[in-house]
Parts: C-alpha cells; structure tokens; sequence
C-alpha cells in the first residue's frame, strides 16, 4: 500500500457530532484504518470553513498526502470546495473523495451508536474507493458562439436581445406565427398599469429587426443532437404558403378573405381571425400563414382568394415544411406556460354559464384591440355588468389541482378589479384565500385597490350558479362562499365573474424536457440545476432555462431570468471553451471483440462502430459518463473514469468492514 | 498381514487406486479397487435444459467424450421424440467411427501397447508410449500420431472440435458438410484401413509371435467366465451406434437381447460402502458378489465382450480377423482378459473399413447443412425440456444405445470416474475373481 | 446485552444514482426524515452503471440485501438507462433464485430527488422485510449424514 | 546433465486435458526431447510416492489440470506445487471448476445422495461410501469431499493459467514452444499469474459470423430454430456466451454452428464471468416493459446455468470462499 490517505471528519458544528461521535469515528479511521494507508486522521468544527480547508492543505504538504477522504455533507453541496482545497495544495482534485456522514447519517438517524457505526462504514468504503482513484484533468471543448432560444415570449425575447446586442449570433424560434407569448395578449400589466403592448412591442421590432437574431416563427425543434458546446439542432419550418421574400405584410390577403375562423389562440376563443392572417396587429414578423386546417382552397380545393389579390404574388399554396439544422454552442428554454384550464373545476361554472369569464378572455375584453374593442361587456357584447366577482386561486393552492401558488393571480386579480372600477364604476368582490404582494410596488398597489372600494371576501369559492333563492338573485351569478372572516356562508349575486386561472406546466413540457435532455418537476416544470444558486442553468450542460418554464413567475421575474441565462452563456462564449466533467467511458481496443452490445446503449450516440477494425470507440466528447455501456460490456473493455469498477467494488468491501449488528457493541 | 498399494492405477482414463493384502504365505487373500472419485453429474445434470446434456456428459471423460455425445444426443432425439435424418445418423456414426480409430489407437499404444511393446519388466520410465515410440522408431511412431491426428480430424470436421464435440443436438446435428470434406474425410479413412491391417500385423509379430505373450493370454491366469454384452445390428453383427443390446452367458449362448431403452429392466448398480464406484450387474441374473460363472450377474463389456455377444462383424476385412481371432483362441466365448487387445484392433479395423463405407455413400450429404438436425416447426413446446428426472437414467438409457467401445459400465459408472476404459474394467474383473 | 438476545441487524448495500435516488437522500437527509441505520449508500452516476458484479459482490461480502434505485422511468438524466438497469434487474432476480439468494434480498426502487420521504419510507419497509427473511445463509455446502465431508476452513 | 522434468496431474476432471496434450501430435516429440517426463498417471506408471521422493522445485514443468473436489486432490495440488518450479493451471477445470463445478449449486450431501439414488441403483440399505472402512484384512479409506469444488488457485498457488475445455491443441503446442525456447533462454516467460495460450479478447474478435447493433426480441433454443449460417447467433436469440468469453479457441463452436458455451472463461480482469452475460444479455433486450422483459426472458430456460455453466467454482457467489462467509 503505498497511497498515503488523509481522513477528515467534519462536525458540521453540531449537525454531525450531534449524533454521531466524531472523534471516536476519526480516531478508529487513524487506527483501523492505518493498513488501508490512513496516515492521518482529523476532526474539526466545519471542515469547509477556510479554516479547515487549510487544515487539509497544510496535511497534504507536510504528510505529502496522496489521497484525500473527507466525512461531511453530501458531495452535491461541497465536492467542489474540497476538490479545489486539494488543487491548492498541489494534488490533483480528484483524488479527493467526499462521503456523506450528514445527510445520510447524522440527520437521519436518532441511534447515537449506530449512526457513529455507520459513519464508520462509510468512511471505510470512502478510503478502500478513495486508493483507485486516478488523477484526472477536466475535458475542454470548444464553445460554438451561436445560441438557440426556443420560445419567443418575454423571456425568450429578452435573453435573444442580450446576446445579440453582446454581439453574438442567436436563433429564435417560435412555433406560432409570432413572437410575443402571452405578455402579448394582457392589456395593463400590474402594478404600474402601461399597457403591455406599448413596453412589449418595441422589443418585438428589435428582435425582428436585430441583425444578430435569426427569427424562426411557425417552426418547432425536431432533433437535438451533440453536446455543450456544439449541439446540432434541427428545426423545422412549418409551411406559411406565403413568400417571405416577397410580402409585405399589407394585409389584403387577410381582408380578402372570405373564411372566418375563431381566434383560440391570440383571442382566447373571444374573436374571430381569417384563414390567412396574422395573430395581431404589432405581428413580428409581419407575414401572415395560411391556416390549411380551416382555408377553404385546402378543404374544397377552390378559392385562392388570397393569392388573386396579392399585390406582390406572394402566395404560395404548394409551400411544404422544410427541415433546418443549425449549430449553436448553448440553448435556453424558454417555452412558457399554459393556462389551467377553469372547466376542470364544474362548480365554477365556466363553458356552462356564460358570464363566467377565465382571466385571460378578461385580458382580451379591456384590450382596446381586442374583441370588444376594450368595453368590459358581458358575453352578449353590449350589456356592462354593474356588479363583477373576481374568483383567484383557481385551480393553484388547491392539492386536487396544482398544490402550488401560481404567483401572479393576485396582483392580476387586483388589476382586474382596478380596470372594472375605473372603466364601468361596477362594484368588484374579490374572493381570496390569502393576498400575496411580494414584490416591489406591489403592496402598495393593494392598498389602492382598497382605498378604490374593491370588496374583499376571504374565502374559498365553493360555486358558482345561476340558480336563484331568492328574488333578487333572479338573472344573476350566484356566488356561494364562506367568508372566515366573520365566518358565516355568503351568497353574492353578481353579473360576471372573473376567474383567476393559475399557471400549469405546458401540455408537452415531459416531451421538450425528454428532447433536450433534462428533466420535468413533480409538476412538469424544468428542474433547475439549483432552486437558489443556480435557478437558470440545468443539469445537462448548455441547456439553460428561462421564464415560467421553470415555473410560476410575473414579467419581471420572466426577463431577469431571460437576461440572467443570457449572461451566463455569454460567459461561456466568451471564455471560447468548456471544461467537462473527465467522468468517461473508453475502450480498450485490444480487448473490445466487437459483439457490438454497447452499439445501441448509449442515447449520445457516443459510440461508433468501426466496421474496418471491427472494434467499437466512444467519443469522450460525446459520452455523457452514465457508464452503462461499462456495466454492460461482456469483454470488461470498457472502463469509466471516476466510477470505475476497482473504485466500487474496493467501496463496497469497504463499506462491509463493519457489521452494523455490532453496531450497539462498539467494534473490538 | 502385508499390504500392497497401488495409488494412483495409471495408463487409463481416470483414477482408482487398488489396495492388495497378502497373507504370510504372501499369497493375495483379497484385493480391493477403490475409486476415489465422485462429480456428480447425476445432481447437476438435473435443471439444465435437454439440448445441453450432450454437452454437460461429454466432461464425463475426455477420453472418450464422443461415447457420451452420441449417448446424449440420442437420449435427447427421444425426449423430442424425433427421428433423425439418415444423414444426420451416418454424420453421427461417421464421426464415432473415425473416433473408434483414434481411441483404439491412443489405448493400443499409448495405454495397453507398453506392457507388450516394452515387456512386463521394462523401467517405469520407459513403459510408456514415448518409450513405445523410441522402441519401434519414429516411423511407426508417426503411422500411430499419424491415425490419432486423422481420427481427431474428422472428429472435429463433423463435431466441430477435436475433443468434446458440439455439434449433436435433439434432432440431428448443427451442420453437414462440404464435398471437400467429405473427399478428405474418406482419403484419411482409408489410410485407416491400412494403419489398422498393420496394427494387427505388429500384434502378430510382437505378441502372437512370442511364446510368453501367448501363454500369458491363452493361458488362466487372466480368465473369467463372465456374461458379455454388446451392441448388435439386425444381422447380430457388431455395430457401434445403434441396434439392440445382446448378452450372451459364460457358455456363449444368447441370454437376453433387448432394446437400449428397456436398459433399467436389465441393469442395476450395486453399491459398496468402501469405494465412489457403483458395480453394474445383470439384474435378473441377480448380485452374488465379486465372482463370476453363470450364478454370477457381472458381465463385462469391452471390445472382447462385443465380439463375444456377436455373431460377426458387417465388413469382410473385419470379418476375416474375428473368424481367426476365435480359430486361434479356440472359439466362443473367448474369456481371457488379454485377449481384449486383440480384440480391439479387429475393432479398429471394423471401424476404419465403416468410415471409408459412410464417407462414400452418396446420401452423407443430401441435405443442405441449414437443414441438419432441426426439429419439425410444429414442435414447439419448450419449456417443458429441461431434464427434471435423473439424468443417469437418460444417460444410461442411450449410452446403452451406443453401446460405446467402452463397455456399458460408462454411464452407469459415471459416478465414479466417468469413463473407465476397458483396462480398469479388467482390474475390476481381476479384482472379483481373487475374491 | 449479548449478540444473542439482540435482533438481527441487517446490512443493506443500496446503490443510488446521482441524479435522482442519491438526491433523494440528500432531501431526506435536509428534512431530517428519520429512517434505519441498515442501509449503507453507494453513488453511481446513474442506475445504468449497475453492474451485476456489484450486486454478487455485495452478498459474497456479507451484505443481506441489496437495493438499486434510480430515477423514475422516462426521467433518467440520460433519457432512458434506467430502463437498462431494469431489465439487468429482472435477469438478475432469476439468477439470484437459482443461486439460493431470495427475491427479497433484491429491491429496485424508482424515487425522484423530490422522493425523500417516500425513499425513506421505502427504506424503512426494505429493511423490515430483510429482517423477517433473516441473514443471508445460502443454501449451505457443508452437512452430510453418512459420507464425512471436510468442514471448510475459514480462512 | 539430465533435463528438466515434466509432470502432468489430472485432479477432477475428464482426462480431455490429457487428450488434448496428445492431440499436439508430432510436436509430442519436442516435449520428449525437451523433458524427462516424470510423473504422468494417463501414460506412464510412476505412482505417487514417487512423486514424494522428489526434491522440492525439482519438476521444472507440471502441467495441473482438474478441480478441488476433495481433500486427495487438494493433497496432490500441494505437493506438486512443492515440487514443481512452474505450475500451471491447466485447462477450466483448474481454472474455474468446469462442469464439474457445476456441483456447486447444491450441497455436497444433495449430490451424494442423488448419486446413490439413481433408478439403476440396487442400494436397499441405502449405503453412502465410508471415508474409512475396516475390512477384515485392514482399514481401506477414500477421499472426503468438499463442501463447494474449488479451483485449484483456490488451494495453491499458481504460475500460469490455461484455460479451455480443454485448451486448444495449437494453443497448447505454442506454449510448449515458448516454455522450451525459454529453458533455452531464448525466450522470456510471461509475468507470473499470466494467463497463457489464449487471447485478451473474447470469442466474437475470432468469430467469422457477421455482426449488426445488438437488440433481442426473443431468446431461442437451437434446436427449435432454423439459424442463418452467417449471422451472429445471439442476434438470432440463441443464448451465445461468446461475447464474454475469452478468446483463443479460433471460435470453435460458433463456427460449427453451435453456440459458445463459454469454456475459455472470462476475459482479462473481469471479476465474475456471470455477471458480464447477465449484463450484456439484459441491456440488449428490446423491451422497457417489466412484463414483455420476463416474458423474453423466459426464453432463457436456465440462466445460471448458461451463464455459469464453467464458471461457478470461480464466481462470486459459488466460489469456495464465498461458500465460507455463507
């Protein structure tokens, strides 16, 4: 045994010597384990203190240490902070091995002896692996400065414009017609009130303008191959049957048209567009599409009215969906949310009475260019309501839906409630479990609505109906409700009601997660490689993440994440290259026979098959180092870097020094 | 009382060890052979699938790991109650034949020939068959590594591998062959033929011709009168891979005839507590203990045996030495044990003459080698095949069957050391009769 | 108090992967979730890594039970491995049957990092059933009745 | 000056070993002239206390091949360790137990009984054989078995291992040569515990069927199945350990249209033969569906036996030690 291991135990204050005897762990690893080649062994108050980093550093020199095992918390909160102790000493970091005497020992179990026991065993298998590890330097791939932004809503927009600006190339794509998102529906954005539009739009025009932004509307991504550093991404385009090249945008077409279509997307089902048209006005970019589901030439094979009236000829019915691949360096989801959907919850009433309206068809109705040109109306179109519910929480806060808040319904609802009051005069109840102003202005905000004479009902809405009681709840909403502030049942007839649909994981979330390879939430939003630290980043290098695809956010939560993910890849581009992981597969190929088994294990397509030598090699580049092909190789040709074989079987040796009954008695 | 040990016996496949008592006079009072071996196949056998038998009995004894192929492989066609294409019979058959050359031929020099070639009281270092070899010279010497090489040819064109051959499965075999095999398998056999006539000329001159020699095997030293058993064609001629079981008695009268599969009707293994070994007798003649004569169930099986149970050999050049071989011993049955040697070059000879028949008829290649050996598509019930009863009985059952050159001890004694040649078998004699 | 009267303690080799089942233990572990101190944790980057020769060499060094978790199926950090590691799983069980070892001594366990509590009740359940199955004492080579057979040495 | 001497012993085992050394035909006479052949129960009578008589390290050459079964064995295994200067061992059995190893699935008690059981069996008093027994003239003893066979560096050190069922005859042949040109000091003998006369591959690097990405949809019995000549017989479903075997043996079997059945062992520095088939098979599966997973499977009728079927004495689970801590 020539190695020469240190072993560093690490109270982590009382957190870990609380419950398991550290000095009585570190002084057993000191004796029992000096034949393994401990030639030292420590305990101290926080090992990750700088003051116990230098504890280590100061070993490694003066013991000339050869291996490191250091027994603290889990290695995802502090591998790196120990690694980087040893580099400082001159070792290499991965000679260092961290195990987990907290998280999976001192915070989990009550049994002081066991848990020492048990602190042991694993230090044991931590210093039996630590003697198989090799020194390893991290693998460095080149940047590709081109970005992929998918998701062309606020987010989206944000972080294309901070790396083209920066002056790097990005591809944006959308896969509806416009960019825009759903910031691009609201009227007012809370709390300030300008209209979104007006602070949306510019932004919009820049990105359709900016000489750095390729703008892929109307396509979708295919296939996402490669790695950080060079994915090769195809998209594809979905046929507009319009020439690009050659429209204008004047709008004829879709003044031509004879086809009406009802607006599910842009107008919530509350208005009507074209077969060709574009969603709205401020459109980026200004060229229509042509619907082929409802246009009639596509369903009766006549019509083309559209192309008879193109000024400049730019329609184009035999237009197909065309395939694009490109390479970028990094890509950021930014892909949004949908709305949950308000009729899963019947005793609402909404899609059976009409008056109950969801929070984005109220979005449309105060939208001076939306269906009611702005008036707030009821269903019928002309009739104002005079007295107006606003129901929030719907379908978030509630475990038989989405057990979370939604984040934004509240100030929403007041905005509502603000908008109603100011443009009709009609008295507003708000129905709220709690009220949730967080953010800066936002509180404030709240008051006003309270000095304004909005009512506010605490309470959980149990239904909504239109069968009355009582005279004067004839033609009316019914809203039943127990008010726990004076904790009685109510019943409040009103004219319409607003219900405050919360945010959900979009339909498709599992499948983008899937098609770029990182992982969904309980809910099925994207996991974020840290809650804290690391919101924007996941854990598959070079996939960041922005907006509400990571989860409930407002608009200025949405751009700083957009902004943020944009910094950090601008740092990557910057710094030209990447340094990976050096946890890889390879193959020895005097020993690999060719049967071909791994062929087909590996989902990077990491390994090629040499049809000349008939043996197979892994791309380390490529290879992601899950070593399944290691695990699978009926040769053992394979060997994976950091988990190699040696390393786990010597660890599981290791961890079976002890035998836990023995636990109660301490060992010899 | 004086003890003589010989531990380990040697010049034959597997181990056994004989203990030898004297009494003052130091005339033997008794003599024990023990076999100090036991593997187990009778337990692990069981739960594996059926097509794997031909391959698990094989490691019976790598001497002769064809006999218990063939054995197998049969056992195997009648669990899938299959029958196998001529073809796929003749391949099998070609290959034990051929394989009978090289077997006799390791046996004649390589195991027995020392004692002859070299003589009773030549030095243990050179009674053996590089001694044989220095004696008779490196030409002889290469005719005999010659006849081994040809023999482990075929054995592995036809079986795949030189020693434990994998290619006999339930139904037939994996593969045929190509007419360039064919061609050199039947060239080698007949070099055979020519090997074996002079193989029988060397033991004319060296043993026949040497009065010690013929005493030795004429005389009663080496005599016992035991049952003897054989596989018999249709004609009650010998034949080494199918036909029926005849035993005839001490006086050479046909005592039972039956087919392989009835084998437990007329075989049993009597068991001793101070040896691995288990003693085979004819049941209905019954267990009388160590001793021969008709009372007696011990019967022997050997090359001697099968030319005893038989009523001649299916080709002339055989046939001629088996009419000498009785008219120089004085007819039938020919109970000295020496005489096995003799008896087992005429086998040799039979067995090179059958291989240049088999290589030379037209239908060994009739079938494309795809085709070899599958069962029906119909057949189709799998799971169900894995041995679940003793495989020693199937085992036996068509080693029975094959009747190898080894005697029917082989399977039944596959508890002791698997594949006792016909020497040890001979010690076993021996050591009955001093009884 | 003697090893006699103390109940069996078993030892359990559990191996996690990085992504999913090892952070679901961190996640127990930060929501001080109790659960016994049998198991003993081995970090793999992902459950496809789980080489059979692990789970035998777990067992032949004295180990009564062995659990393999990762991430649930159709969420493994690389796409679809975990779906090696179960098929390695069910051939494995097999094997292990007919070696002596039972079924039970082998578990395979989905949990998601969010799963810290359900990894921790899982736990709790695994060594419960280990226990009732006693130490692991494949069938013994060893005991004969009229042929003596040598006692193997312990080396 | 006399030459060096040559042994070669058979523990459990077939005598195939033996058969196999013969089968190097012409090159017999080498080793003749190369060696005294000292010790060689198959071909020549020294016994062993002749072997006794020896001085230590005095063979130069033994050849050891046949498992541990019982305490003879493992008494023969020591003492020619003492004599011999390079011990090899010889062909699987040795090695890894070979078939006989295969015993190692039930306790020794469970084979002995079966053994004196069989339907052939006359044993009304139900007799199980005495290690020592009196007989009127004496006291006559045999062998007592293990519990577990072991293999024979289980029991002794050793120089060299050879695997196969038996090795190859040119395999074989080339050893020879190379242990002769060394004697002669024009050659360097391999690293001590090196495996000779075989490849650091497995049997497909030998095999000449054509290969494709492996994916099973179902596993097969060969002969229920009508193969196709070229192609690699586990991409037809036939349970072929080829992948996991070490090379060597020219892919015998495979090419005889027979599926390896794994008697060269495991390749170079795997731990435990078994668990590479048992990996390798299952990754391939083309299912993700627990119930279509044991549903193919179930076309594996005897899994540790296919995969164990010469490597049990050496396996984790099975080997002697293991046996031990059980």
């Amino acid at each position: 045994m020539s190695e020469r291991i240190g072993v560093y135990v690490c109270h982590c204050g009382t957190n870990i010597a609380g419950v398991v005897d550290v000095a009585d762990v570190s002084k057993w690893a000191g004796e029992k384990l000096a034949d393994n080649g401990v030639v030292i062994s420590r305990d101290y108050k926080f090992m990750c203190s700088s003051l116990g980093q230098e504890l280590i550093q100061k070993d490694i020199k003066e013991q000339n240490l050869t291996r490191v095992v250091v027994a603290a918390c889990s290695p995802h909160l502090h591998e790196r902070t120990f690694r980087n102790a040893c580099k400082g000493a001159g070792l290499n970091p991965y000679l260092c091995e961290l195990v987990s005497i907290r998280e999976q020992d001192s915070w989990v179990h009550t049994d002081k002896a066991a848990a020492t026991a048990k602190a042991k065993a694993i230090i044991s298998g931590g210093v039996a692996r630590v003697i198989h590890h090799e020194a390893l330097e991290p693998l460095r791939v080149p940047i590709h400065p081109d970005t992929l932004v998918v998701g062309g809503g606020i987010a989206g927009i944000q972080a294309a414009l901070e790396i083209a600006d920066a002056g790097f190339r990005v591809y944006l794509v959308e896969r509806e017609p416009s960019i825009g998102g759903h910031m691009a529906q609201f009227d007012k954005t809370f709390p300030t009130l300008d209209c979104s539009a007006c602070i949306l739009t510019p932004k919009m025009v820049d990105v359709g303008n900016h000489p750095n932004i390729t703008l892929l509307t109307w396509s979708e991504v295919q296939k996402v191959d490669g790695y950080v550093g060079n994915f090769a991404v195809t998209i594809k385009k979905k046929p507009r049957y319009i020439k690009t090249e050659d429209c204008t945008g004047c709008g004829i077409c879709w003044e031509k048209c004879p086809k009406k279509v009802v607006d599910n997307v842009f107008e919530a089902g509350m208005g009507n567009r074209k077969a060709v048209y574009v969603p709205f006005p401020q459109a980026v970019p200004k060229y229509p599409v042509i619907d082929d589901v409802n246009c009639t030439y596509y369903l009766k094979g006549t019509c083309k009215a559209c192309e008879k009236f193109c000024p400049t000829n730019a329609i184009d019915f035999n237009q197909k969906a065309e395939e694009i691949t490109v390479q970028v360096g990094n890509i950021i989801l930014a892909t949004g949310y949908d709305l949950f959907d308000a009729r899963r919850i019947p005793q609402y009433g909404y899609g059976k009475l009409a008056n109950v309206f969801t929070n984005l068809e109220f979005e449309r109705i105060c939208n001076a260019a939306g269906p009611t040109g702005g008036n707030i109306v009821l269903r019928d179109g002309k009739t104002a309501p005079k007295t107006v519910g606003i129901v929030h929480c719907v379908g978030s806060r509630d475990k038989n839906y989405n057990a979370y808040c939604s984040a934004i319904c509240c100030m929403q609802s007041l905005k509502f409630a603000h908008l109603v009051r100011e443009r009709t005069g009609a008295e507003v109840y708000n129905f709220y479990i709690d009220i949730r102003t967080p953010s800066k202005g936002y509180e404030e905000f709240y008051q006003r609505l309270l000095e304004e004479g909005t009512r506010f009902v605490r309470g959980k809405v149990a239904e909504v109906t239109n069968v009355a009681r009582v005279p004067e709840e004839e033609g009316k909403l019914i809203i039943q409700v127990e008010d726990t502030l004076i904790g009685k049942q109510r019943r409040i007839p009103v004219d319409m009601v607003i219900l405050s649909s919360g945010m959900q994981a979009r339909h498709d979330s599992k499948d983008v997660a899937k098609l770029f390879g990182i992982s969904c939430s309980a809910d099925n939003w994207f996991i974020e490689r840290h809650p804290k630290l690391d919101p924007v980043a996941t854990m598959t290098e070079g996939i960041y993440i922005a907006g509400c695809v990571q989860g409930p956010k407002d608009i200025p939560a949405s751009v700083v994440q957009g902004a943020a993910a944009a910094a950090r890849i601008l740092g990557k581009i910057q710094q030209k290259e990447i340094a990976l992981e050096p946890v890889r597969a390879t193959i020895n190929q005097d020993q690999c026979s060719g049967c071909r088994i791994c062929n087909n294990l590996c989902p990077f397509s990491a390994i090629l098959f040499h049809e000349d030598t008939m043996v197979s090699e892994v791309n380390p580049a490529l290879c992601q180092g899950c070593g399944t092909c290691v695990a699978a190789c009926p040769a053992g040709a394979i060997s994976g870097t950091g988990f190699s074989n040696e390393q786990i079987l010597s660890q599981i040796d290791g961890l079976l020094l002890l035998n836990i009954s023995h636990a109660a008695v301490p060992v010899e | 009382m004086q003890r003589i040990t010989i531990d380990p016996i040697t010049r034959l496949e597997g181990h056994g060890k004989i203990e030898i008592f004297l009494n003052e006079q130091g005339n033997v009072t008794n003599t024990y052979f023990q076999i100090p071996e036991l593997r187990g196949f009778e337990r692990f056998c069981v739960g594996r699938p059926v097509e794997e038998m031909p391959l698990l009995t094989n490691r019976i004894c790598g001497v002769c790991p064809e006999a218990h192929h063939m054995a197998a492989a049969k056992a195997t066609d009648a669990v899938y109650h299959v029958e196998v294409p001529r073809t796929g019979k003749m391949l099998r058959e070609l290959l034990y034949s051929a394989f009978y050359c090289t077997d006799h031929t390791t046996h004649f020099y390589a195991l027995g020939g020392p004692d002859f070639i070299m003589g009773p009281d030549a030095p243990v270092a050179e009674r053996n068959i590089l001694g044989v070899i220095h004696k008779v010279g490196l030409e002889i010497g290469g005719k005999v590594i010659q006849m081994r090489k040809y023999g482990h040819t075929v054995v592995e064109i036809i079986g795949g591998r030189k020693v434990h051959p994998c290619t006999s499965i339930p139904g037939g075999l994996t593969k045929g062959i190509t007419e360039e095999q064919r061609k050199e398998i039947e060239t080698m056999g007949r070099w055979a033929i020519e090997f074996a006539q002079f193989s029988l000329q060397v033991f004319n001159d060296i043993v026949l011709s040497n009065k010690t020699y013929l005493d030795l095997i004429v005389g009663d030293i080496y005599t016992h009168k035991t049952y003897y058993m054989g596989m018999v064609d249709e004609n009650n001629k010998v034949n080494f891979y199918d036909g029926k079981v005849r035993v005839v008695g001490p006086d050479g009268k046909e005592y039972v005839k039956y087919e392989p599969k009835d084998y437990a009707a007329h075989i049993a293994e009597h068991v001793e507590p101070w040896t691995y070994l288990k003693f085979p007798y004819l049941k209905n003649v019954g267990w009388k203990g160590f001793t021969d004569g008709p009372d007696s169930g011990v019967y022997m099986a050997t090359p001697l045996s099968r030319l005893n149970a038989a009523d001649g050999m299916a080709t002339p050049l055989a046939q001629a030495e088996y009419e000498k071989f009785y008219s120089t011993l004085g007819g039938k049955p020919v109970h000295q044990r020496l005489a096995i040697h003799w008896a087992r070059l005429i086998e040799l000879l039979y067995a090179a003459e059958r291989w240049v028949e088999l290589a030379t008829d037209p239908e060994i290649r009739s079938m494309a080698s795809t085709e070899m050996g599958k069962l029906p598509d119909s057949f189709n019930s799998t799971t169900d095949m894995t041995i679940t009863h003793n495989p020693v009985g199937t085992d036996t059952a068509i080693e029975v069957r094959v009747c190898s050159n080894h005697h029917l001890l082989v399977p039944l004694l596959s508890t002791f050391i698997g594949n006792p040649l016909q020497m040890c078998a001979s010690t076993t004699m021996r050591t009955i009769t001093f009884n | 108090m003697t090893e006699e009267t103390k109940p069996f303690e078993p030892v359990i080799i559990g191996f996690t992967c990085n992504w999913c089942s090892y952070r679901a233990a961190d996640m127990a572990g930060t929501a001080r979730i109790k659960y016994a101190p049998n198991i003993r944790l081995i970090r793999l980057m992902c459950s496809g890594r789980l080489d059979p020769t692990f789970v035998f060499k777990a067992f032949a060094g004295g180990a009564d039970a062995v659990l393999i978790s990762g991430c649930h199926p159709g969420d493994c950090h690389y796409v679809e491995q975990n779906y090696k590691a179960m098929r390695r799983f069910h051939l494995l069980k097999r094997v292990l049957a007919q070696l002596g070892i039972e079924p039970g001594r082998l578990k395979l366990l989905w949990a998601s990092a969010a799963e810290g509590a359900i990894f921790a009740a899982e736990i709790n359940k695994f060594v419960e059933e280990v226990r009732a199955l006693g130490p692991l004492n494949w069938a013994q080579p060893g005991e004969q009745v009229s042929t003596p057979i040598m006692e193997e040495v312990t080396a | 000056m006399s030459k060096p001497k040559f042994a070669m012993y058979w523990a459990a085992s077939c005598g195939g070993c033996e058969i196999a050394v013969l089968n190097i035909h012409e090159k017999i006479l080498d080793v003749d002239a190369a060696f005294d052949v000292v010790f060689w129960p198959v071909a020549m009578d020294a016994k062993y206390k002749d072997v006794e008589a020896m001085q230590d390290g005095e063979i130069t050459l033994c050849l050891f091949n046949g498992g541990m079964r019982n305490d003879e064995n493992e008494h023969i295994a020591k003492l020619l360790r003492k004599k011999s200067k390079i011990m090899v061992s010889f062909g699987s059995c040795a090695c890894e137990g070979c078939i006989p190893g295969l015993a190692n699935f039930s306790p020794i008690k469970e084979v002995v009984d079966t053994a004196f059981s069989t339907i052939t069996t006359d044993n009304p008093e139900n007799i199980r054989p005495q290690i020592s027994y009196a007989m009127p003239e004496g006291i006559i003893t045999i062998p007592t078995l293990n519990p577990v066979l072991k293999t024979l560096d289980q029991v002794v050190d050793v120089d060299y291992y050879m695997p196969g069922c038996p090795p190859e005859s040119h395999q074989i042949a080339a050893v020879v040569d190379l242990v002769i040109a060394a004697l002669n000091g024009k050659a360097e003998l391999p690293p001590k515990g090196a495996t000779i006369g075989a490849g650091n591959s497995t049997v497909c690097d030998e095999c000449p069927r054509k290969r494709n990405v492996k994916t099973i949809k179902e596993f097969g019995r060969i002969q229920l199945m009508h193969t196709d000549p070229e192609l690699c017989l586990l991409e037809q479903g036939i349970p072929c350990n080829g992948p996991a075997t070490r090379s060597g043996c020219n892919a015998r079997c495979p090419s005889a249209a027979a599926q390896c059945i794994g008697c060269y062992g495991p390749a170079e520095g795997v731990v435990d033969y078994g668990a590479r088939l048992i990996s390798a098979f299952a990754s391939v599966i083309d299912s993700n569906k627990p119930d279509e997973i044991d549903k193919i499977l179930d076309g594996l009728v005897d899994p540790a036996g296919q995969f164990y079927r010469f490597n049990l004495a050496g396996s984790l689970l099975r080997s002697s030690k293991s046996a031990q801590k059980g």
